[in-house]
């Protein structure tokens, strides 16, 4: 029969691709039906059971090359295939590298009970749900289907809104509502598009479409919807409204997974779409709108961070100005240097990750000792809580892009694109964005050196203060991990502006 | 014939934007929720229309009735102040503007769908190429829970999300249902109706191989016996403190995962169900999601747990 | 056209009769309890002759049967969800319509 | 004009009226009627396609796609109004508090 015929021979090593989406798809329900028994060494074992199986998955990739499963042996564009390249693990690695370490803290904070959340049983509900989240996450980033990745960012959606709510006050539960609201309408365009890439391409595979010649004069609005619906749930500017309070509002952990991650897989999809799936469809006017947005994000990002009151509200806002960066590289993907800024992106993504994840960390562990986070009212923190502060700094050295972070030498590749594609206003833009988030970072770098106060701390554990400083040092340390990431991201990457001849495909 | 048919199409198409917009327009909550239901049913019309009765059934089922109950459920919560609370909007300016970009977006999208070739196949052919191999008659259900088996699972994982979703949040004071006696005339209606039903069910678990049905279909309309219990007071709103009542919820999930898995012990790929068994898996699958989504839906409607220590306060006397 | 769809063309326009002039009753009656009257009975009598129609233009026992069913069920849901509104409306104090 | 152009066109519509009514709605209510409006237009579009095949048959792939983004968005739904209600009943009890608070000032 034909479906025998196009069945590979059973390769002699596992398909870690396949056990990296279903091991955290199965541990999810286990650790919901587990309740609170056992739940710590069940959670422990799953975490890292699922980080082992994406290591094992990045050195299959890394010695063997691009991996690709037929799930249910059809192959597209019938079935659905997973497709793992090296940009796929390296955003792997980042779920993987940022979701254990905020796990750590997550068991800590979720086991305070009456701080974070209302009840004591926060880590019953947190596990099932970030379970979830990073099988949606790693399901995202393997998927190779259209429609799939529909479903996939779904599973990431509810799942994140879930979280959001987790904190049970009233602020946060509208935030969470909000911010689903905004997803579905976001999800519902993505899908109008794939309806209208369907229906005149007749395949749902990203490969086939790739390699199809687009219908013409049905590609552009179809990009145009998919665009908009991952906007809204990237939260590009003008359409992150939902973003500040949702990610301010949420526990420590879930605006730390929230800022780091979530936001990373509605922009991937979009990443994907635009340089592999519909290469060259989208007019240069329109990879400069999302340039000109993404200038405003920064912008009124930053601006709001300049003026927040609150901790975890500057951070948040900080996170819409960051994610402007991302949309800066459109236009210069198709010029001269282009895969550089295309890989400077990924290295910025990932780097952003472990710097805003670190960042909310240690925010939320000021918040949980001076019982507030009212910026105002942190008079000589540096000194009551220096191993806080000490996280706070080394995030905000990796956020402002200073050196050894990964996000100095993004920006640095990002700025030398623009340069050589005779775009020079986006360097204006990147320095400029530096030097707003210096000032916002300074804002709270500043309490140190005020006069301390006598207000009473509540003590912080040691294991949430260890993981906050943790991520803090990776983030810093991944600007000498550039070279390798690169080297990875060059397995299967796209052919942008004809200059991605190295890679093996 | 023809004119009546088209007769018939504009009308149907003239009523569900009617509809739509009525939705949104109306000043009562209530009159809104009550055109959305009918906006449902009037949906599944078209479903039938466009020869998807799969479709039908499900949004009759779901689409309008299990919505339709918990809009209404919800409202009944609301009911102290929200409903004719007056809903400040843009300025008349500023809907003019958002109703010009949103009919500009409209004609842009209409002007693609106009360009569409009038003969596509899609991959239709495809699927009835490898109808035979896929152990289930009905293309859409071979579709479902073969061709694209792990679209299904990642939605059974959606559908699970949103249990623990409702789940997660704190118990809730106060009444989950109206606790108004349900009477001889109803009582004895669901007396009848509750074996009825589960038979349907049955039927269209069955049937989904070969003809319009399957797991959603089914779990749905058992999900309806299931409320209907539930608002007649027959059951306690499940609140998901047994071990026994999660791992209902899981069931189909994670028996979709172990097949996916315990087929690649055969060397074949995840989810790859071999041809002499398909038939026999797609059916064990889909009696165990019918279970697994009836109860999701369930809970799903009863929205949350109660507070055990504030029983509920409005009980009837 | 043979005799036995001519029946049915009888039947279901006589049924579609029935339910205008239910939905007429609908929109004229001028309380709650007489829109009852005219959506019950008026509607499940045009229903029963519609079904009819259709099993009639099947030909097939085994359709006819499950129309069969299906007219009971909508009878029976019919039948409940009549009495529920009226009840409910008692309950909220609707007083009966009553000749001016 | 064909059967697909009608109903695709008509999906488009619904579209519209929803996105119109979820922007210039406030009420969460309607807001989340308005979404399920979108979807139920999305979807039409979907399946409006799906009748195109020159055997007259359909195309089974985007029905179970709808099946799939119907259930998808009534979990969706669910858990909004999950939180709607939460945040209902959170209002009702801070204003029986505080009518509690104000027989206690008062007694």
């Amino acid at each position: 029969m034909a479906r025998r015929e196009r069945t590979r021979p059973v390769p002699a090593d596992a398909p870690w691709i396949v056990w990296t989406v279903v091991l955290p798809l199965l541990a999810a329900p286990v650790a919901f039906v587990l309740g609170r028994r056992g739940l710590a060494p069940f959670a422990a074992a799953s975490s890292l059971g699922v980080a082992a199986s994406v290591a094992a998955l990045a050195w299959q990739v890394a010695a063997q090359g691009v991996q690709r499963h037929r799930l249910g042996g059809w192959g597209a564009p019938l079935g659905i295939e997973l497709h793992a390249d090296g940009l796929s693990v390296l955003m792997l690695v980042m779920t993987a590298v940022t979701g254990v370490v905020v796990s750590l803290h997550a068991h800590g904070t979720f086991g305070l009970g009456g701080h974070e959340t209302r009840e004591p049983s926060g880590r019953a509900r947190f596990w099932p749900l970030w379970l979830f989240l990073w099988g949606g996450l790693n399901a995202v980033f393997l998927s190779a289907d259209l429609f799939n990745l529909f479903v996939s960012l779904e599973l990431v959606t509810l799942s994140a809104v879930a979280l959001v709510a987790l904190a049970a006050t009233r602020v946060a539960v509208a935030a969470a509502l909000q911010y689903l609201l905004a997803a579905m309408l976001g999800s519902l365009l993505y899908l109008l598009g794939v309806a209208l890439v369907y229906a005149t391409e007749g395949t749902l595979s990203l490969d086939e479409l790739a390699r199809g010649a687009p219908h013409a004069s049905v590609a552009p609005p179809a990009l145009a919807l998919l665009t908009i619906g991952l906007a809204l749930k990237t939260a590009l500017f003008p359409l992150h409204f939902w973003l500040p309070p949702a990610h301010a509002n949420a526990p420590t952990p879930v605006s730390a997974l929230l800022s780091g991650l979530v936001v990373k897989a509605s922009f991937y999809v979009l990443w994907r779409l635009w340089f592999q799936a519909f290469p060259g469809v989208a007019p240069f006017e329109a990879s400069m709108l999302l340039a000109v947005l993404g200038t405003g994000a920064i912008v009124w990002g930053s601006v709001q961070a300049l003026q927040a009151t609150r901790l975890k509200s500057l951070v948040a806002y900080s996170t819409v100005a960051q994610l402007g960066y991302l949309f800066l590289v459109f236009p210069l993907v198709g010029g001269p240097g282009g895969l550089a800024a295309w890989q400077a992106c990924a290295v910025f993504a990932v780097s952003h990750a472990f710097a805003k994840a670190a960042f909310f960390m240690a925010a939320g562990n000021i918040r949980l000792a001076a019982g507030h986070d009212r910026i105002a009212d942190l008079d000589g923190i540096g000194a009551r809580l220096p191993r806080s502060f000490f996280a706070v700094g080394l995030a905000s050295v990796a956020l402002m892009g200073l050196p050894p972070s990964g996000t100095f030498v993004a920006k640095w590749m990002m700025m030398r694109a623009a340069l050589e594609s005779g775009q020079a206003w986006l360097m204006v833009v990147m320095l400029l964005g530096g030097l707003f988030s210096a000032g916002y970072c300074f804002r709270v770098l500043a309490r140190a050196f005020t006069p301390p106060t006598d207000t009473p701390l509540q003590p912080v554990p040691g294991s949430l203060d260890a993981a906050a400083l943790a991520l803090a040092v990776i983030a810093l340390a991944t600007g000498l991990f550039v070279a390798p990431a690169l080297d990875l991201l060059a397995i299967g990457a796209p052919d942008v502006a004809g200059l991605g001849q190295d890679g093996p495909r | 014939m023809t004119a009546i048919l088209w007769a018939f199409d504009v009308v149907l198409a003239v009523t569900l934007v009617a509809l739509a917009a009525g939705v949104l327009a109306t000043a009562s909550l209530f009159r809104s929720i009550v055109l959305f239901i009918v906006f449902g049913l009037t949906m599944s019309i078209a479903w039938a229309r466009l020869d998807a009765v799969d479709l039908g059934l499900v949004e009759a089922a779901v689409g309008a009735g299990l919505t339709g109950a918990l809009l209404l459920n919800t409202l009944g919560h609301m009911r102290s102040q929200a409903e004719f609370t007056p809903e400040p909007s843009h300025g008349p300016g500023g809907r003019l503007a958002l109703a010009l970009a949103a009919g500009t977006a409209g004609l842009a999208i209409g002007a693609a769908v106009w360009a569409w070739p009038d003969a596509f196949a899609g991959l239709g052919d495809r699927v009835d190429t490898h109808l035979a191999e896929s152990g289930a008659q009905n293309p859409v259900t071979a579709v479902l829970l073969n061709f694209r088996a792990y679209d299904t699972l990642l939605e059974i994982g959606v559908l699970v999300v949103a249990v623990v979703a409702v789940w997660a949040l704190s118990p809730m004071r106060g009444r989950v249902l109206d606790a108004d006696p349900p009477g001889l005339v109803l009582a004895g209606f669901v007396h009848l109706l509750v074996p009825v039903v589960v038979l349907v069910a049955g039927y269209l678990l069955w049937m989904g191989t070969d003809a319009p049905g399957g797991a959603f279909q089914a779990g749905a309309v058992l999900a309806a016996a299931g409320v209907l219990l539930l608002i007649t007071g027959r059951v306690a709103p499940p609140q998901l403190q047994a071990i026994v009542e999660r791992g209902a919820v899981v069931l189909g999930l994670v028996a979709f995962l172990a097949v996916g898995v315990a087929v690649m012990a055969g060397g074949h790929a995840f989810l790859e169900l071999p041809d002499a068994w398909a038939t026999t898996l797609i059916l064990l699958l889909e009696s165990l999601l019918t279970i697994s989504i009836a109860i999701v839906l369930v809970i799903l409607f009863a929205g949350g747990r109660t507070d055990a220590a504030h029983p509920p306060e409005d009980a009837a006397p | 056209m043979p005799v036995v769809d001519l029946l049915a063309l009888v039947l279901m326009l006589t049924g579609a009769a029935f339910f205008f002039a239910g939905t007429v009753g609908l929109l004229r009656f001028p309380d709650v309890y007489c829109r009852l009257h005219a959506l019950t009975k008026v509607d499940n009598l045009g229903l029963g002759f519609v079904l009819a129609g259709l099993a009639l233009r099947s030909g097939l026992l085994t359709v006819a049967l499950k129309l069969l069913l299906i007219w009971l069920l909508v009878l029976l849901a019919s039948t409940t969800a009549c009495h529920l509104s009226a009840r409910a409306a008692r309950h909220l104090g609707v007083e009966p319509w009553r000749r001016a | 004009m064909t059967l697909t152009l009608w109903y695709a066109l008509t999906g488009v519509a619904l579209l519209v009226v929803g996105v119109y009514g979820l922007v210039s709605r406030v009420h969460v209510l309607r807001q989340i009627m308005a979404v399920n409006i979108v979807g139920a237009g999305v979807f039409l579009v979907l399946v409006a396609g799906a009748h195109r095949r020159p055997s007259g048959a359909i195309d089974p792939v985007p029905h179970a796609m709808v099946l799939t983004g119907i259930v998808v968005a009534v979990s969706a739904t669910a858990v909004a109004l999950a939180f709607a209600r939460r945040l209902r009943a959170d209002a009702d009890e801070r204003t029986d508090g505080a009518a509690r608070e104000d027989e206690a000032r008062a007694g």
